[in-house]
């Protein structure tokens, strides 16, 4: 058949006609829009069955209950409960985020890790848990067997008090090593405080519920300070109440909490010592004190004279005499005007309150500092008051039995710590973990042989963390318990990786702040993800791996075992609450003394209630007796500490009582040493080369502890605070025109330490002279949505050490800027 | 155009007290949570990062030491004169005649963007790159949400799907009506300081209807005529005068 | 060797010239295809858009084409309906150009679409717009409109395709397109009507945004000012640039390919086009900064800041604007050849110039008070593509003339010589 | 863009926006198929040329 051309034409056009006329095209259509929604590489979510978990978040000491909802076998959303006495619904933004720091595949160890490459090369082999837990025992035996039980080393970050902690405790006094340091905290320096003006060694609790008027001395309470979710709920009750309380803000820099304050002053970093005794000044000469308490409960307050009968100055006469307001003003730059009226509206608020700390509260701050604000508290009677600072029920947790000491154990509990906290030197503090790495890299061998890290990541969070990883370098043998692949673990040679905080089970005890006594309990949320193993359950089998009298201190098979030991006291004290009803808030009970009986008749159905409900408290408060509140030698409140008189008469013995506390890092003399008073920490650079001052902050939707911030984070955080990789920091605009420097500007900011590339943000509420920058960034180590992001600032921090407690200073460093 | 009558039905809407709130996030992280909000490597460029809340800081322009911040966390304005939904030309975003909820079809929008270029508030974010979630995060995912896909526009919703999760709760109740604080977005709920209220507009029982009346009531760029159905509140005059632009001597405001 | 498809009458150069000059804008094109795909298959992160920049050099480009593509409707209404319905006396001169006019066009509208398909999001997806119509948006009429006058074009096109000679040897094909050319004023029609809206509606595209002070235009029913302005600037701009093509074709080719009247012709219809729509333009302006910016708090310094000063309005309206409009209606200068061709470019330059304003500045400047302003520069792929779209062009046009009797003054103006005596039936002579 | 397509609505709006376009669809469709039955006529029609 001859296909003409007329052919082709009809066939090609009717072909066309037909195809389009046919259903095909519309059928591609559809196709080709069905699969646009459906493309394989947009991840769908799996259905599964909906439920809900309650548990608490450990992620900080804050304890807030939380509640998870559930797909199925996952977990798909955190929130806030309002069934918890802690949060009363709210969250922080880190604990909102916590899913992703639980199914964050890139910044967790998976198994246990054994280093096979040289430290820091990055290059792991993966163990079996009992191979692991093996050569970690049998290195302690060797350590044991050689007489060397105090060169096992452990730095644990687990919350104090809680049972992660008490068992890392228990683990290094069973094998015989004195050397168990903490991670350092703020809440120390306020422990530290109130243990030498009022004794007993608590945390600091304030019932900032049922205050009127609030002097922060720079503590960001609503920029993640004690309990977030806490302080948070607080904070909206208050700006919704129309008779709402007071708050002065003491912040060199217009933080969030500033702007939310009734009054915001902004002394000279350093001086908020002298500001406070300035407050007190104006108090005592115009005698708006509370007399009765002064009178009755305070000791050192008037002109004394002691049993040898040497006359000694009191406090009231040495403020009135060294901290007039003008002279104040001099030094915090505050006008003494304000100083006056700040210290009447003080005086004659109903129920005043000062709170000490800086931040979040994540590191320490300083001792007489902390004395001279909580003199203000006493000035103004408001020790062991309701809405005031309290003085810490304790919690009825049942001990453990004694650990059993073998003569090895015996023999090196003896030995001197490493840091040499708790000697004469350091009297007051419990660990110090500057001074362990001072010690390891000023000597040729390190003491410490093994070192165990629980819960920490001191080489990001410490300040000068650098010295830290130099100190590492020179340990033997590193094990880290730690879930996450952290700048510390990844120096470490051995991995034992805990659970994340949503997949076991620990406690909190006593919550940092809450003023009412408290057993947070979280439970696991669901079932762990990676061949992880609990830490508690780690530091117990390891115990049974060394065997003895170690094993024999160990008697259980697993954590859960005994942290039901401890709680088992709760029961037995048959007092305690359960539930939680948000319409009878905790602070209406703290109105009343006494306490609240259990209704619970067998500790295994409260047990269950625990666990299912995550806490256990008393929403009272006992204000035992004024002859029990003070535990000093004068069982009164002391203006004038004898603690301190002890310590330094025995540190100084023998030698020139002058030099002696000079040595400690004191400037002041004769009896103000034993007072709080203003020290001026000198730092290290001269002025004249680093003209300004650099001031780590904190912020509370910047994870700035041990977590690493999750993605999620990093969206709250604004381009004017992290571009790119580059960390912005806050200076203002009259300092910036001095440097050249403008918004944007790329600069070096330089430390005698070292230094960082920053940029810089104009920011009108920056004190002039200092510079401003977010601590939390700069991680050398987890995924690559967090590693390589903005600097540390603790590379830099020249610290010096704050007198009392030896504990580093970490802003006051003086740096200069460079343009780039 | 038949003219709508806005009195009529629900409207649903929230009001954001600045003064209560502290800036610290957790709306915008409970808020990404919740919606599946994908994550980029770099979140700090936020002209390309997707937040559906996005916090926006202002100070009010003093010097140290008088200089004040303030947060302002954006929804969507969930306008009742949307100028995003007639824009859109294959029908893609609407207003909800019932709740007046602007809504956001993913697997309508072409991607034309040109509902972000008639939005005043930034409030629409367009899918630059695939959805990523950092490895192994795709497990915490919400079916309740579906994950976008890459080169269409999303929005906040008001977290439309506890709107159904409330009714479908409320129908197994035998009931019509929803309570107040039943269906409320996951900013709401999530804060901590309580500085979000959410209700029905047209509800003189819900809170917010009594809100919105104060004289520190206020919208952002109320003049446009968006109406927005996201109002705030302040008792600052100038967090007020900041919401707005206004010629000089304009702004007539206390506080 | 394609000497057979060679139009009668007129001369060509050879293959050897012409490849190389194919292959060059090949290449270029190609580097579009390369973009395009790349933003296919990674997705628009390919560009330098970012929420804030919802348009950029792409949208600037297409609302570019499509404004200087007007000629093409212009010149059809023009010819087809008033020259041929009604009686222009000039008809004979645009006759000269409507072929070139219709390709310019079919160019321009067809980069335009292409261009539109790698710009959104979800090009799978992009019959959505017809499919899920929303009548009130603005972008739906503008889709609708090119794409069906795409199609008108193609109709227009098609009879010059089909007088190739080649293809005219085909009876039905010839006939075909004689038919077609008979039923052109109703095409015309179709095209003037489709054209009108969806000019007008890519001047509405931004004066409906109320929330966007600086775009936002009060006007006339549901049509806001610059849905006119829109349709008199591209207008005024498309004679221009057939205008300005056609003279870049004359000296690449160095032929005279049209009559100077012709270009007398189109140089008056744009400038008194232009005239008129400065004028409006400012009165636009001026009610503008009195009306819609106070109304929105603002004032007229605040739209004009970074890169996009106030020299931009400056050089819209005054350099870009006011001159050219001057140039080409004064007949002592345009009757100067430099200064033609300097009043079409600056004319279709004002005109670029405010696409560009209303694309880039509407989406530079912050509505929120505590917004930041924004600057914004394209990646390669967005310039590649663009640039892909002129090599396209040119290559269409180049193939056109080439092939197709494109100029019906050329083979008159331009007689080939055997032995100097004047052919006009033959093919092609290969030049000495 | 169809009556069927489930956003359709007989609202005044639209049915304007698509008369609109179907009348120009439709006149260029007549045009086209003018061109086409005459172009099949007269290849139909014995006259050469």
């Amino acid at each position: 058949m001859q296909f003409s051309r007329r052919d082709f034409i009809k066939f090609a056009v009717g072909g066309l006609g037909g195809t389009l006329l046919s259903p095909l095209p519309w059928k591609l259509m559809d196709d080709i829009a069905i699969w646009t929604q459906n493309w394989s590489w947009v991840p769908v979510p799996a259905r599964g069955k909906f439920s809900t978990i309650k548990s608490v978040c450990t992620l900080c000491p804050g304890a807030c209950g939380i509640e998870v909802r559930k797909v199925g076998s996952r977990a798909v959303k955190i929130e806030g409960r309002s069934d918890y006495p802690v949060n009363q619904g709210g969250i922080c933004p880190l604990g909102m985020a916590g899913l992703q720091i639980l199914y964050n595949e890139g910044i967790r160890w998976k198994a246990p890790m054994k280093r096979v490459g040289p430290r820091g090369s990055k290059r792991w082999r993966e163990i079996a848990w009992d191979e692991a837990l093996d050569e970690l025992a049998t290195r302690i035996k060797g350590l044991r067997d050689t007489g060397n039980p105090e060169k096992l080393a452990a730095i644990d970050g687990n919350q104090p008090r809680s049972t992660m902690a008490l068992l890392v405790r228990r683990l290094l006094d069973a094998v015989g090593s004195p050397n168990y340091l903490v991670m350092p905290r703020g809440e120390d320096t306020h422990a530290m405080a109130t243990f030498l003006m009022q004794g007993g060694r608590g945390p600091a609790a304030f019932d900032l519920e049922n205050t009127d008027f609030i002097v922060s001395f720079g503590c960001g309470l609503f920029d993640g300070w004690g309990a977030p979710g806490r302080m948070l709920s607080a904070w909206g009750e208050w700006a919704r109440n129309k008779d709402r309380k007071y708050l002065i803000q003491i912040d060199p820099r217009a933080s969030n909490t500033a702007s939310k304050a009734d009054q915001w002053l902004a002394p000279f970093p350093g001086t908020e010592a002298a500001l406070a005794l300035g407050v007190a000044h104006v108090i005592i000469k115009e005698k708006l004190y509370d007399r009765e308490f002064i009178q009755n409960h305070a000791f050192g307050f008037t002109d004394w004279r002691d049993a040898q009968g040497i006359e000694h100055k009191g406090f009231s006469r040495t403020v009135l005499e060294k901290y007039s307001p003008e002279i104040v003003e001099r030094i915090t730059g505050i006008g003494r005007g304000v100083i006056t009226d700040v210290a009447r509206k003080f005086a004659s608020a109903r129920a005043p309150i000062a709170l000490a700390g800086r931040g979040k509260g994540l590191l320490p701050g300083s001792v007489y500092e902390s004395m001279a604000i909580h003199a203000l508290n006493a000035l103004a009677g408001r020790v062991n008051r309701k809405g005031g600072v309290l003085i810490p029920d304790d919690l009825p947790l049942a001990s453990w039995s004694d650990v059993q000491h073998d003569p090895v154990a015996m023999d090196g509990l003896t030995r001197e710590r490493v840091d040499r906290a708790g000697t004469q030197r350091y009297p007051f503090t419990g660990s110090l973990i500057q001074k362990f790495t001072e010690a390891i890299n000023s000597g040729h061998d390190s003491p410490a042989d093994t070192l165990l890290l629980c819960s920490a990541n001191p080489v990001h969070t410490i300040p000068d963390g650098r010295s830290f990883a130099r100190a590492m370098a020179k340990i033997p043998f590193i094990v880290s318990l730690s879930p996450f692949m952290d700048e510390t673990s990844m120096m470490a040679d051995l991995i034992l990786p805990d659970h994340t905080h949503l997949e076991k089970m620990v406690d909190i005890v006593w919550p940092t702040g809450i003023q009412y006594p408290l057993y947070a309990l979280s439970q696991p949320v669901v079932q762990p993800v990676y061949r992880t193993k609990h830490s508690g359950d780690v530091i117990i089998s390891l115990a049974k791996g060394i065997g003895g009298a170690v094993a024999g201190s160990f008697q259980w098979t697993h954590f859960e075992e005994a942290l039901q030991e401890r709680v088992r006291g709760l029961y037995d004290s048959g007092k305690g609450r359960i539930t939680y009803d948000a319409s009878e808030p905790v602070r209406k009970g703290l109105a009343t003394k006494g306490s609240v009986s259990s209704p619970y008749s067998s500790f295994k159905t409260m047990w269950e209630d625990i666990r299912e409900h995550g806490c256990w408290y008393i929403p009272s408060h006992s204000f035992g007796d004024w002859s029990d509140v003070f535990q000093t030698p004068s069982k009164k409140f002391e203006f004038f500490s004898t603690k301190i008189e002890v310590a330094l008469k025995a540190y100084s013995k023998g030698k020139s009582f002058n030099d002696a506390i000079l040595q400690l890092g004191i400037g002041s003399k004769g009896d103000e040493v034993y007072m709080p008073h203003y020290e001026e920490i000198k730092p290290g650079a001269k002025e004249r080369e680093y003209p300004l001052l650099l001031y780590p902050i904190e912020l509370i939707n910047l994870a700035s502890g041990w977590i690493g911030n999750p993605p999620f984070l990093n969206k709250t955080l604004f381009d004017h605070q992290l571009r790119e990789d580059d960390l912005f920091v806050e200076v203002n605009p009259k300092t910036a025109s001095r440097f050249g420097l403008k918004e944007g500007s790329k600069a070096m900011v330089i430390s005698p330490k070292g230094e960082l590339r920053v940029r810089v943000h104009l920011f009108d509420g920056a004190m002039p002279d200092v510079i401003f920058i977010p601590v939390g960034l700069g991680h050398t180590a987890y995924d690559r949505y967090l590693k390589g992001k903005g600097v540390n600032p603790h590379e830099i921090i020249d610290q010096a050490e704050d007198p009392l407690s030896g504990q580093p200073v970490w802003w006051n460093t003086r740096v200069k800027v460079r343009r780039i | 155009m038949k003219k709508e009558d806005r009195t009529q039905g629900t409207r649903y809407g929230m009001v954001i007290d600045l003064d209560t709130c502290t800036g610290c996030g957790v709306c915008s992280v409970a808020c990404a949570s919740e919606n599946n909000v994908s994550v980029l490597y770099d979140e700090s460029d936020k002209t390309r990062n997707i937040t559906w809340m996005q916090l926006y800081m202002v100070t009010n322009g003093k010097g140290f030491p008088e200089t004040e911040v303030v947060c302002i966390p954006r929804p969507c304005m969930q306008c009742d004169n949307p100028p995003c939904v007639p824009v859109c030309p294959s029908t893609a975003t609407r207003k909800d005649p019932n709740t007046r909820i602007v809504s956001q079809i993913y697997t309508r929008c072409i991607g034309c963007r040109y509902c972000m270029a008639a939005c005043p508030y930034q409030a629409r974010s367009f899918n630059w790159f695939d959805p990523s979630f950092p490895e192994g995060m795709d497990r915490y995912l919400s079916p309740e949400v579906s994950p976008r896909m890459r080169g269409v526009v999303e929005k906040c919703s008001f977290c439309h799907h506890r709107l159904m999760r409330a009714r479908a709760k409320a129908y197994a109740d035998g009931r019509r009506d929803l309570k107040e604080d039943e269906y409320i977005p996951a900013c709401v709920e999530a804060c901590p300081t309580k500085a979000i209220t959410f209700g029905d507009l047209n509800n003189p029982k819900h809170r917010v209807s009594e809100l919105v009346k104060g004289p520190d009531a206020f919208r952002l760029l109320e003049r446009l005529g968006t109406e927005p159905k996201a109002y705030y509140k302040s008792t600052k005059g100038w967090v007020r005068r900041m919401a707005d632009n206004y010629l000089s001597g304009e702004f007539k405001g206390r506080g | 060797m394609d000497l057979a498809l060679i139009p009668n009458g007129v001369q060509r150069c050879s293959l050897k010239v012409f490849v190389p000059w194919m292959l060059l804008w090949l290449v270029i094109l190609a580097g579009g295809l390369l973009s395009a795909f790349l933003c296919f298959y990674k997705g628009l992160n390919q560009t330098n858009m970012n929420h804030h920049f919802a348009f950029g050099l792409w949208i600037v480009f297409d609302l570019s084409l499509i404004a200087l593509g007007a000629g093409a409707f212009f010149s059809g209404f023009l010819t087809h309906i008033i020259g041929e319905v009604f009686i222009y006396p000039y008809v004979e001169d645009l006759k000269a150009i409507i072929n070139a006019a219709v390709v310019i066009g079919f160019i321009c509208y067809s980069a335009a679409i292409a261009m539109l398909g790698v710009d959104i999001g979800q090009p799978l997806r992009g019959w959505f717009i017809f499919w899920h119509a929303n009548v009130h948006s603005m972008l739906t009429e503008v889709s609708f409109c090119i794409t069906a006058y795409l199609g008108v074009l193609t109709i227009e096109y098609l009879p010059l395709i089909l007088s190739n000679r080649k293809l005219n040897e085909i009876r039905e094909l010839n006939i075909f397109g004689s038919n077609l050319h008979h039923a052109m004023a109703l095409f015309a029609a179709a095209g003037t009507f489709l054209s009108f809206f969806h000019q007008g509606s890519l001047g509405g595209l931004f004066g409906v945004l109320f929330a966007r002070p600086f775009a936002f235009r009060e006007g006339f029913s549901i049509w806001p000012w610059t849905f006119f302005l829109f349709i008199l600037s591209s207008i005024a701009a498309g004679p221009s640039f057939t205008l300005l093509c056609v003279w870049i074709a004359q000296k690449v080719t160095g032929k005279e390919l049209v009559k100077r009247s012709v270009f007398t012709l189109l140089a008056k219809i744009s400038g008194w086009l232009l005239a008129t729509y400065v004028i409006l333009k400012i009165l636009d302006t001026i009610s503008w900064a009195y009306g819609v910016v106070p109304r929105a708090g603002l004032s007229f310094m605040d739209f004009y800041e970074g890169p996009y000063g106030v020299w931009l309005i400056v050089a819209e309206i005054g350099i870009f604007g006011i001159i050219p409009a001057i140039i080409l209606i004064t007949p002592r200068l345009r009757e100067r050849n430099d200064l033609l061709i300097v009043g079409a470019l600056m004319n279709i330059t004002g005109i670029v110039l405010n696409r560009f304003v209303f694309t880039i500045q509407t989406l530079a400047i912050p509505v929120m008070p505590f917004g930041k302003f924004m600057s914004y520069f394209p990646t390669w792929q967005e310039w590649g593509i663009a640039m892909g779209a002129v090599g396209y062009g040119i290559l269409v046009f180049s193939l056109s003339y080439r092939y197709l009797p494109l100029f019906p003054q050329e083979a008159e103006l331009n007689p080939i010589r055997v032995l100097g005596k004047a052919v006009t039936d033959s093919g092609i002579v290969k030049r000495g | 863009m169809f009556p069927f397509v489930f956003e359709w609505g007989w609202d005044a709006g639209r049915l304007i926006f698509m008369g609109l376009l179907y009348l120009v669809l439709g006149v260029i469709s007549l045009g086209l198929l003018y061109a086409f039955v005459k172009t099949w006529l007269q290849l139909r029609s014995p006259r050469r040329k």
